[in-house]
């Protein structure tokens, strides 16, 4: 069982490989086969493993490959720890990754550099895998930048296009940002706990004397540690305010956006928290933190979507928002919830952004909403997909998306505190925000006329492409019911915050009495009246509204912030270089006492003329000198 | 041979050096005989590294000979297992550089070859040389290459660099050998041995530090210092840069390692404040000059100035853990980081050198404004150059990284102030070498930089083999780390028995 | 006042009067000149001190000898006599430093008192140039020997020095003379050309 | 009566005299020659006055050896001063500052 589990990483690092260097030798269509079928084999073994652990309760597979690095007491191994969690989120990884790779066998059979492609997301879905089986912090964060390096090589992956290469950038640096306080928080959480090793850090965290924890300005050393950490998730999981590169990060293919910025990678920082609950459940300031900013981003970035035209973007947005539940849930320390809602987020994003794409390649690589619409007859499938992938976000009754969000909804308003029922809010606001940008998107694209001009030319894409769409619907509708395994996960070695479950049926009629439905209906009231029958009310053109809306539309100046902050960088740096390393340091000191010896030299050089009788003088004039002392003395 | 192994490292190139000074005629004939001669050195730094015992502390391979022994001078060779790792470094890149080197085309082709010839054997004898004047002859003779290569091969304001270059560092050595001179006059011994026995007052340590302390800061070279590198690498020839970057900086590491911290470690204890403060500024502020650098191998230069911030930072935080802590684990972390910084930063700073190099061979320019695209004319060179920008802002799996995060635990368990400065340079190495990056390799091709071609099959090599090493040593740590442990614990040993 | 005070009073004058002269007068044959009466003086006053040999050996080499040799060259370089005031700073920079280190021996002098030295004339039997000989050719044998050499040296030195360039020596060269031809010799320039 | 310090005076006066000239002189060179000759009498005529009144011989061998050395000096000095004025067409001494630094 063991040895399997080596297995996967290393399929995933051949298939990257293989691709990678062997490019010249390797057709395009041989080499998306042979990443496809590699990562279908670690899909097959992750599925094996993962079966063979849910049949034993609380099985643990721990074991170390080899050791990274051990001086005295300091050692770090690379390994795995899989667990339920683990195990559960390496087959979704894999199993949207490899739906991923058949897709683009398709989606990018035109592109010249195509091997380079999947070379690069065999190298995503190692690292990812690396990320996730991970036994220790130190592994975690090797995968966790290089999963950001990979979305940085994919979102630059069109390098010619300047928009590519500075969303690239900037989605590195963002990360980068994120990862230097993820890494002060793992060394905080070393020091404290003198291991890097998940096992061995909550075993020292159970020993460990929670009242003889360090208080810095009243926060406790490990909500400190934990807030560092979870600013690392920030950046990895696009919350507020360091959100700013995923939409942005659309630069990429589709097929990536798909993978990377919607199933998987954004994820990593969710599966963190999650993994890292023990150390969270004793950080209840940062905690609050986390709510707070979950539901902010939840909310806030939602609404930008709604008034976004490149389809594309619209989704990103979505994810952002949907990524904000995900860490609202975290917030109340209901990470079986939150882990729930990642993975059903995963199947429909993917099927979203999938759809997307199919589209956009139907339309020839055109991404404006506007320009499309009508498209129901010429895409069925597509759009059917496209709408099962919708119906899941907005929640709509026995699809995924119903039991995910119902889930984080029920148990947000069960914690029953002050700030809970403030995000509850914000949640359920956010929910109506996320029913009208939805179905505006599949009002626009879908219904109507065609904006783009000759609708006959549209068609269909071949059924490597449809297949995925197909599948991930499937997976989309169904998987919804698997809400009893995520409700009973434990995480990790502790047990499991207890969460408000009486059963599938409760549930659902729960679910479909409770305010979440309200907002569907209202959100598709809304969507319907605006986007479908396009009716203009007047209520939106008032000026209050309008100002508002413009403030949206500049999505809350957040990128000029950044913007600036580079600037500023940029004009330190240009000063410090010119100004304080040329002028002062080198101009000043280093040739500085040079020149001052030149002078002084320059003078002793003036005395010496080349004259002989300054020379006679100057001997004479010192024997005299020299004669006059010694007689002095004699004297 | 074994026995004298070191001698034969330190002898054979520089005779071979001299020896290539009068045969000028063929090139062909000088190429072959330049790598086979580094090759030999190489293959023989391998038998080094093979037959050194890593789990004895002791100097190995030692050569004691009477030399002038009525001024107690010998010629006293020996190594552990930072220099056997040094020289190994040396020798690998010394042969990746010849190899380079035969790709060139070149005025008074052996005089350039005897250059690097004659350094590679003075760099290994500074390694080995366990007599402190036998250091310093061989720490001054190293200049007299590197004074030549960027005097006479270098660009066009190479006589200011070069001068700049000579006397910066000269500088720095006369204080040196004052410092050796005192110590000598106390024991009447110039072993390194012995100095590891002295018992000097707080403040002659003091004083010593400082003199020794400046003449390996300005080699390394450290914040106030280190104007003298940007020069010397942009008028250096490409494979001096590469030198430059890769040993000879590393030859100011090994002299505070060697000859400052063990010998005089209340000295430096009681003014290792100035130290961090200096390698803090040394990561933080001349990370960001780097950041607007138009020249590409100037901003390099400041990125190898940071990175060799992180070297010394974890060289003087070790008292201050050893007062926080009173054991010597922490310490052999924070040395084990710094010394794998060394090594790391030799490969990564040299083959973006000679990434560079490779780029003005074939436009005639350094200038980042000057290029733009170059992915879409030479991809080869350019997924190399983007892999060693990314290990240069110490991407995880790559060797860069271990060496900073090594350091960076250390300083964390000194000061949260240390850990955070220490750490910006994720931001702000990222910062220059991506933009970087981003405004050469990536990008529409710019006009009139077509009709060069990619890497040839030697440069593939070279890079291939640099691009190897970076990531086993990142991937595969654990080898160096235990390799170097016992040594590390040795000297750390020798800083805590006089603290 | 005896004779002798009379004669070391007059001598003493001319000497002191005439190496005066001897430096402030622009032409270099005058100073030739003076330094002869200077000389002839100065034997005289060594005469009055019993070193006959010397004293004679003064004007024979110094008289007849270097300062003709000066005089010589001076005719043979003929040197323009140029008047040009020296400027009055260097005057009295150099009266005044000659003045401090008048004053300096002078104290010197007096402060050792050598009026109590008796001289005792012991050696009025022998002749002066006998002792002289006597010491030269006993003890002094080699320094005498090292003299002589210098003195070829000299010889040499001054040869060489004056023969070193050898382009300015005019000399015939009967290969190149008869290689001359009248073209190379002579340029016809034409009005037009000028 | 004359005594030795009468003697020891004049030469004094003598030696003074031609330091002054050597920085007087700024025109020929032949003038400093003939003063340092002045200077090289001056200081024979001590030798002879102290072998005179302390009697004893070898002071005035070793005016015999320096009259032998003078010769020589100003031989090679006029040969030098020959060549310099071929080389420069003048003897003035503030012409010549090869020497400048």
């Amino acid at each position: 069982m063991e040895k399997l589990i080596m297995y996967i990483p290393i399929l995933l690092l051949i298939s990257s490989v293989t691709t990678g260097l062997l490019s010249k030798r390797l057709s395009n269509v041989h080499a998306g086969i042979i990443s496809s079928s590699l990562v279908f084999v670690s899909l097959i073994l992750s599925l094996f493993i993962c079966f063979n652990i849910f049949s034993e309760e609380s099985n643990i597979l721990y074991d170390d490959f080899y050791q990274w690095i051990s001086i005295d007491s300091l050692s770090i191994g690379m390994g795995f720890l899989i667990d339920k969690l683990s195990a559960m989120m390496t087959v979704v990884v894999l199993l949207i990754s490899f739906l991923v790779h058949v897709y683009s066998i398709g989606y990018m059979r035109d592109e010249k550099d195509f091997k380079r492609f999947f070379s690069y997301i065999g190298l995503f879905t190692f690292s990812m895998i690396l990320l996730v089986i991970s036994n220790n912090l130190i592994q975690l964060f090797i995968g966790w930048e290089g999963v950001g390096l990979v979305s940085y090589l994919l979102i630059g992956f069109f390098y010619k296009k300047e928009s590519a290469i500075k969303a690239n950038l900037k989605a590195f640096l963002i990360n980068r940002i994120g990862d230097m306080f993820f890494i002060i928080g793992i060394i905080m959480v070393f020091t404290l706990l003198d291991s890097f090793d998940y096992k061995t850090i909550f075993l020292n965290l159970e020993a460990f004397d929670i009242d003889k924890l360090d208080y810095i300005y009243g926060f406790s050393y490990l909500d400190i540690a934990c807030f560092f950490l979870f600013i690392g998730a920030m950046a990895k999981s696009a919350q507020i305010p360091l959100h700013v590169w995923l939409p942005d990060s659309m630069e990429g293919p589709t097929p990536i956006s798909a993978l990377i910025h919607a199933a998987t990678m954004v994820t990593a920082g969710i599966f963190m928290v999650a993994r890292l609950s023990p150390i969270y459940n004793f950080a209840d300031v940062t905690t609050d933190f986390i709510l707070i900013i979950g539901a902010l981003t939840a909310l806030f970035i939602g609404v930008i979507a709604i008034f976004e035209n490149d389809i594309k973007k619209v989704i990103a947005y979505s994810t952002i928002s949907q990524l904000g539940y995900m860490v609202a849930a975290l917030g109340i320390n209901a990470y079986t919830v939150s882990f729930f809602h990642l993975y059903t987020h995963a199947f429909f994003k993917a099927l979203l952004f999938l759809c997307a794409g199919s589209v956009i390649m139907s339309l020839h690589h055109k991404q404006d909403i506007t320009k499309m619409g009508g498209l129901r007859e010429k895409l069925p499938i597509t759009f059917y997909c496209f709408l099962i992938g919708t119906l899941c976000i907005i929640g709509f009754p026995f699809t995924s998306g119903f039991f995910s969000k119902d889930l984080i909804l029920e148990v947000m308003l069960y914690e029953n505190t002050n700030i809970s029922f403030f995000a509850y809010s914000l949640l359920l606001l956010g929910a109506l925000v996320t029913t009208v940008y939805s179905l505006r998107l599949i009002f626009i694209v879908f219904y109507g006329n065609y904006r783009g001009g000759d609708l006959n030319k549209i068609h269909e894409e071949s059924y490597v492409i449809l297949t995925p769409l197909i599948i991930l619907s499937f997976l989309s509708l169904v998987s919804g019911f698997a809400i009893k395994i995520f409700v009973d996960l434990p995480i990790f070695m502790f047990g499991i915050k207890d969460i408000h479950y009486e059963g599938l049926i409760p549930f659902i009629t729960h679910g479909i009495l409770s305010p979440a439905s309200v907002t569907l209906i209202i959100g598709f009231l809304i969507a319907k009246y605006l986007y479908l029958d396009n009716k203009k009310i007047s209520l939106l053109s008032s000026k209050f509204l309008v100002m508002i809306s413009n403030f949206i539309k500049t999505k809350y100046k957040f990128d000029e912030f950044f913007l600036s902050c580079s600037d500023l960088m940029k004009s330190i740096s240009y000063h410090a270089a010119t100004k304080f390393d040329i002028k002062i340091i080198d101009s000043f000191v280093v040739n500085g006492l040079p020149r001052r010896i030149n002078r002084l030299s320059s003078f002793f050089r003036s005395i010496s003329s080349g004259y002989l009788y300054h020379y006679a003088f100057l001997i004479v004039f010192s024997l005299v000198v020299i004669f006059g002392i010694i007689l002095a003395r004699v004297l | 041979m074994i026995n004298n192994i070191l001698s034969l490292l330190i002898w054979l190139p520089i005779i071979a050096g001299l020896f290539i000074l009068f045969y000028k005629k063929d090139d062909k004939i000088l190429n072959i005989f330049n790598i086979s001669i580094n090759l030999i050195v190489f293959i023989l730094s391998i038998l080094l590294l093979n037959n050194y015992d890593q789990n004895s502390s002791n100097f190995q391979f030692v050569e004691n000979i009477d030399w002038i022994p009525s001024l107690n001078i010998y010629y006293f060779l020996g190594v552990d297992a930072i220099s056997v790792l040094l020289i190994f470094l040396n020798t690998i890149i010394f042969l990746l550089v010849s190899l380079y080197n035969s790709t060139l085309n070149l005025k008074k082709r052996n005089q350039y070859y005897s250059s690097f010839l004659l350094a590679n054997g003075l760099t290994i004898g500074v390694f080995s040389a366990l007599d402190a004047i036998l250091f310093y002859i061989f720490f001054e003779a190293l200049l007299i290459p590197m004074f030549l290569i960027i005097g006479i091969w270098g660009g066009v304001n190479r006589i200011y660099a070069s001068i700049k270059f000579f006397v910066y560092t000269f500088l720095g050595s006369i204080l040196l050998l004052i410092a050796f001179l005192y110590i000598n006059s106390s024991i009447s011994s110039f072993s390194v041995l012995s100095f590891y026995d002295t018992s000097f007052s707080i403040v002659e340590q003091e004083w010593l530090f400082i003199a020794m302390a400046i003449a390996f800061a300005i080699k390394i070279p450290m914040f106030p210092f280190h104007t003298w590198l940007p020069d010397a690498h942009v008028e250096a020839p490409t494979s001096g840069s590469v030198v430059l970057a890769a040993i000879l900086l590393k030859v100011g590491a090994y002299g505070f390692i060697r000859y400052v911290l063990p010998v005089v470690p209340l000295g430096a204890s009681s003014l290792d404040i100035f130290f961090i403060i200096l390698s803090l500024i040394a990561i933080v502020y001349v990370g960001l000059v780097a950041i607007t650098q138009d020249d590409m191998k100037k901003l390099i230069a400041y990125s190898s100035i940071s990175h060799m911030g992180f070297v010394t930072l974890g060289f003087f935080l070790i008292f201050k853990l050893f007062d926080n802590t009173n054991t010597n684990s922490d310490i052999v972390v924070s040395l084990s980081g710094s010394m794998y910084q060394i090594i790391s930063h030799g490969f990564v700073s040299a083959a973006l050198f000679i990434c560079v190099g490779s780029i003005y061979d074939r436009y005639k320019t350094k200038k980042i404004s000057d290029l733009s695209g170059l992915l879409n004319q030479m991809p080869v060179y350019s997924w190399f150059f983007v892999f060693f920008a990314l290990a240069n802002c110490g991407l995880p799996g790559t060797s860069s990284f271990v060496g900073e995060l090594l350091i960076i635990l250390a300083s964390f368990k000194t000061s949260f102030i240390y850990a955070f400065l220490a750490s910006s340079t994720l931001i702000i190495s990222a910062v220059y070498s991506l933009w970087l990056v981003k405004r050469v390799i990536y990008g529409e091709l710019k006009a009139g930089l077509e009709n060069s071609i990619d890497a040839n099959f030697l440069e593939k090599t070279i890079l291939f083999v640099l691009a190897l090493i970076i990531l086993i040593l990142g991937i595969y740590p654990d080898y160096l780390m235990s390799y170097m442990n016992m040594t590390l614990q040795n000297i750390t040993n020798n800083i805590i028995i006089k603290i | 006042m005896d004779i002798i005070s009379i004669l070391f009073y007059l001598v003493t004058s001319v000497v002191i009067l005439s190496s005066i002269a001897l430096i402030a007068v622009n032409n270099t044959v005058h100073a030739a000149l003076l330094l002869v009466l200077i000389f002839f003086n100065t034997a005289i006053l060594w005469l009055m001190m019993n070193a006959e040999f010397l004293a004679i050996v003064l004007v024979l080499v110094y008289v007849g000898a270097v300062l003709v040799l000066f005089l010589f060259v001076i005719m043979l370089l003929d040197i323009q006599v140029q008047k040009t005031v020296s400027k009055k700073l260097y005057l009295i920079f150099s009266v005044v430093i000659s003045i401090i280190m008048f004053a300096e021996l002078y104290m010197v002098i007096f402060y050792h008192d050598f009026e109590n030295t008796v001289v005792e004339n012991l050696s009025q039997d022998t002749s002066n140039t006998y002792e002289i000989g006597l010491l030269l050719f006993t003890e002094h044998i080699f320094s005498f020997e090292v003299t002589a050499f210098i003195l070829l040296v000299a010889i040499i030195a001054a040869i060489a020095i004056n023969m070193s360039d050898r382009e300015r020596a005019l000399r015939q060269d009967p290969a190149k003379q008869i290689l001359e031809t009248k073209k190379s010799r002579l340029k016809i320039i034409k009005d037009n050309e000028i | 009566m004359i005594t030795m310090t009468h003697y020891l005076v004049f030469s004094a006066l003598l030696f003074c005299i031609s330091v002054a000239g050597i920085f007087i002189n700024r025109k020929n060179i032949l003038l400093l020659l003939m003063s340092i000759e002045l200077m090289l009498l001056s200081v024979n005529t001590n030798f002879i006055i102290f072998s005179h009144y302390s009697n004893d011989i070898t002071g005035q061998v070793f005016v015999f050896f320096i009259l032998a050395v003078a010769a020589a000096e100003s031989a090679i000095g006029l040969a030098i001063i020959v060549s310099l004025f071929r080389a420069r067409n003048s003897l003035e001494i503030n012409l010549i500052n090869k020497l400048k630094g």
